[in-house]
């Protein structure tokens, strides 16, 4: 019975998990301007890698592969923001598109 | 870099220094998986060096061991957690509604951390909850890029900046 | 479902790699590459699965780590080189 | 997946941009590695991603700091070496006609050592990764030349561009580097040292996952690297020495090499592990834990050296222009 319900959760995660990745491609691949493709990408980095280690650790119940998911999953969400953030800021500096001073007003 | 961790007083340092070892310790135990001697000597030597490697390198410290924090990050988790669920779920709608849904603008918004780890928990708070990007930082405040008027406005309300202070009070 | 994910993964992989090959700017490639990379770890770590190899996850692992590193590392050549060569915008 | 890899090397081909060309061979190496990864070919899928997703671009950027980022246009029309790069093709190609059908049973690999490998193996050496008991045990010999090459490599790199002279530790554009990027510097400062330790873990558990001295010691030069591009050339090799280096890079193949004379002088064959100790599977054992313990030490070194001989040039070439 327990089993089961920890199945039915993981696909339940794991579907969720594959819907967000292929809308965050979409977005990728849609939005006009690099910043609005950073918010697309950051579907896929967060919520949806974050499903898809979730549904696997549930099928691999305790011991060390979870722990390893775990740690997977950590290292994806403390680096993904500094790595956008770092990208942003360097296209900023780059001076592409947005200029900080003209939008403040905005 | 060099001179902050050598002004701090001995004690400090060993506290982050034994929370380092702690940390490692639980690295190596949790991937290894294999508990034969020889390799737990492995480990304990190799987390001794790896602790005496980043001293030289001055990178163990009151921010990379944020210790005095730990007490109330798993409240501000468990909020940041819900946040990017609810953004996440805008993103997407606005993904496929296409690109006349969307407005992106960005703005400069105050910061009101303390300390440099504040304001890094701040910005990559909003880094992480899709549809607001921290751009750029300065002393007292950071560009903020959004995919639409609402994001900003929902930064402005400043919910996410009281969290991230409460944390370091 | 597993495989489902699997080709989940190969169809963002490709999105990104078209956006990776259609630029138009430097910053998008970078940020299709990371997306790459990060979908990349996830294809390893699910593979990892479906063969029923554990050892998978200490590349994921690897990859994770390596992708970040780059990522921080083209970034920094570019604003090095962006410093030298001023106003030499892609 | 081939196809993907296909696209992707003409692409590279194509673009002039060298610095696109550069991002694209990232995606290249992670794509190869994951082709490795669908094939079981755990241990080459690990070096891969190391090696040709991590360092590779790495110093491939670091070389195009020196050399500029736009490709020459050719003025002259390169037919020579179109012809000589068509003929090697073909050549290739036709070798390949000879090759039995790919997966066929009785093809040389699956029958000649293959199988002596695969059966003896667990016996003979005691280690559960046959990978490295192929590696580090039955040849030896090669791998004790591919560390010699990684060695002469680093040192043919420093003879051409390392001037000897560091660059300044603390200056003031790298203090402002440090300043301008604290999300970075906060964020590395936390992972540097897991890293680290993660490099160590891979180095010790070569006998039994996939890893081991190659892979571990480009992962810890990685994590020192990564310290380099955020905390300035200068402070890294203040606590990372070159001339350290230097001899920790050539100690490492003194190591390897040493384990072998060791053999030899207490009555086995050159690199002969059994004969270390009176029982053979736990001389065989040390043997390649021990030699493993050297390549990582070479491997690490020399690919730090290297990043630092890019880099200190790419900084005098900058104070001198």
């Amino acid at each position: 019975m327990i089993a089961l319900l920890l199945e039915g959760v993981s696909v339940l995660c794991l579907g969720t998990g594959i819907f967000l990745l292929v809308s965050g491609g979409v977005g990728l691949l849609r939005f006009p301007e690099v910043f609005s493709r950073m918010h697309a990408a950051g579907v896929t980095e967060t919520l949806a890698a974050s499903l898809i280690l979730l549904g696997l650790m549930l099928l691999a119940g305790w011991g060390i592969v979870m722990f390893k998911l775990l740690l997977i999953l950590l290292f994806i969400l403390i680096t993904s923001p500094t790595a956008s953030h770092a990208l942003a800021k360097s296209a900023v500096h780059g001076g592409l598109g947005v200029d900080p001073d003209r939008n403040e007003t905005s | 870099m060099k001179l902050q961790s050598g002004s701090e007083p001995g004690a400090d340092a060993l506290k982050y220094r034994l929370s380092l070892f702690l940390l490692l310790v639980v690295l190596w135990l949790g991937n290894s998986g294999l508990y034969s001697f020889l390799l737990l000597g492995f480990g304990l030597a190799s987390v001794i060096f790896v602790i005496w490697v980043s001293h030289c390198l001055a990178v163990v410290d009151q921010e990379s061991q944020p210790l005095h924090l730990a007490r109330r990050l798993p409240k501000f988790f468990g909020w940041l957690i819900v946040k990017i669920i609810r953004s996440n779920i805008d993103v997407v709608r606005l993904i496929w509604l296409g690109n006349r849904a969307i407005s992106p603008c960005s703005t400069r918004l105050p910061l009101g951390q303390k300390s440099d780890l504040g304001r890094v928990i701040y910005a990559n708070a909003i880094t992480l909850t899709p549809g607001t990007v921290a751009m750029d930082m300065d002393d007292d405040t950071v560009l903020v890029h959004a995919l639409t008027r609402e994001g900003i406005e929902d930064l402005q309300e400043g919910e996410m900046r009281r969290r991230v202070a409460e944390l370091e009070r | 479902m597993l495989t489902v994910v699997v080709i989940a993964l190969l169809v963002v992989m490709v999105m990104a790699l078209s956006r990776a090959l259609l630029g138009p700017t430097i910053y998008d490639r970078i940020l299709a590459v990371n997306v790459f990379g990060t979908k990349t770890v996830l294809l390893i770590a699910v593979v990892g699965f479906l063969f029923g190899r554990p050892d998978f996850l200490d590349i994921a692992l690897v990859y994770a780590l390596i992708n970040f590193i780059s990522v921080i590392g083209v970034l920094r050549y570019f604003e090095y080189s962006n410093d030298r060569h001023q106003g030499d915008n892609p | 997946m081939l196809l993907l890899l296909a696209i992707t090397a003409l692409a590279i081909a194509w673009l002039r941009d060298l610095f696109a060309a550069v991002m694209l061979a990232g995606i290249y190496g992670l794509l190869s590695a994951s082709f490795f990864v669908s094939v079981d070919a755990v241990d080459v899928a690990f070096t891969e991603a190391a090696v040709g997703a991590g360092i590779f671009p790495l110093l491939m950027l670091a070389a195009l700091a020196l050399v500029g980022r736009n490709e020459q246009t050719a003025y002259r029309r390169p037919l020579i070496s179109l012809l000589l790069v068509s003929i090697t093709g073909a050549a290739l190609v036709l070798g390949t006609l000879d090759m039995p059908a790919f997966g066929s049973a009785d093809a040389p690999p699956h029958n000649h050592v293959a199988v002596r490998y695969i059966e003896e193996s667990p016996k003979e050496i005691g280690i559960p990764n046959m990978v490295t008991s192929v590696l580090a045990d039955y040849r030896s010999f090669d791998t004790l030349g591919e560390v010699v090459v990684v060695f002469t490599a680093a040192m043919g790199v420093l003879g051409l561009l390392f001037t000897g002279r560091a660059a300044s530790p603390g200056s003031a554009t790298e203090r402002a580097n440090m300043y301008d990027h604290r999300v970075l510097r906060v964020v590395s400062k936390m992972l540097i040292p897991l890293i680290l330790l993660f490099a160590l873990y891979v180095q010790f558990h070569g006998e039994y996952g996939p890893g081991g001295g190659f892979q571990a010691g480009v992962i810890f030069a990685a994590g020192i690297i990564l310290y380099a591009m955020l905390f300035g050339f200068g402070n890294a090799q203040r606590v990372v020495r070159p001339a350290l280096l230097q001899i920790l890079a050539a100690c490492g193949v003194l190591i390897y090499g040493s384990v072998g004379v060791v053999c030899l002088l207490s009555g086995g064959n050159f690199l002969d592990y059994s004969q270390l100790l009176p029982d053979p599977l736990v001389g065989r054992h040390v043997g390649i834990l021990v030699i493993e313990l050297g390549v990582g030490i070479t491997v690490a070194s020399a690919m730090i050296l290297i990043f630092y001989a890019f880099a200190s040039a790419t900084v005098n070439s900058e104070e001198v222009a």
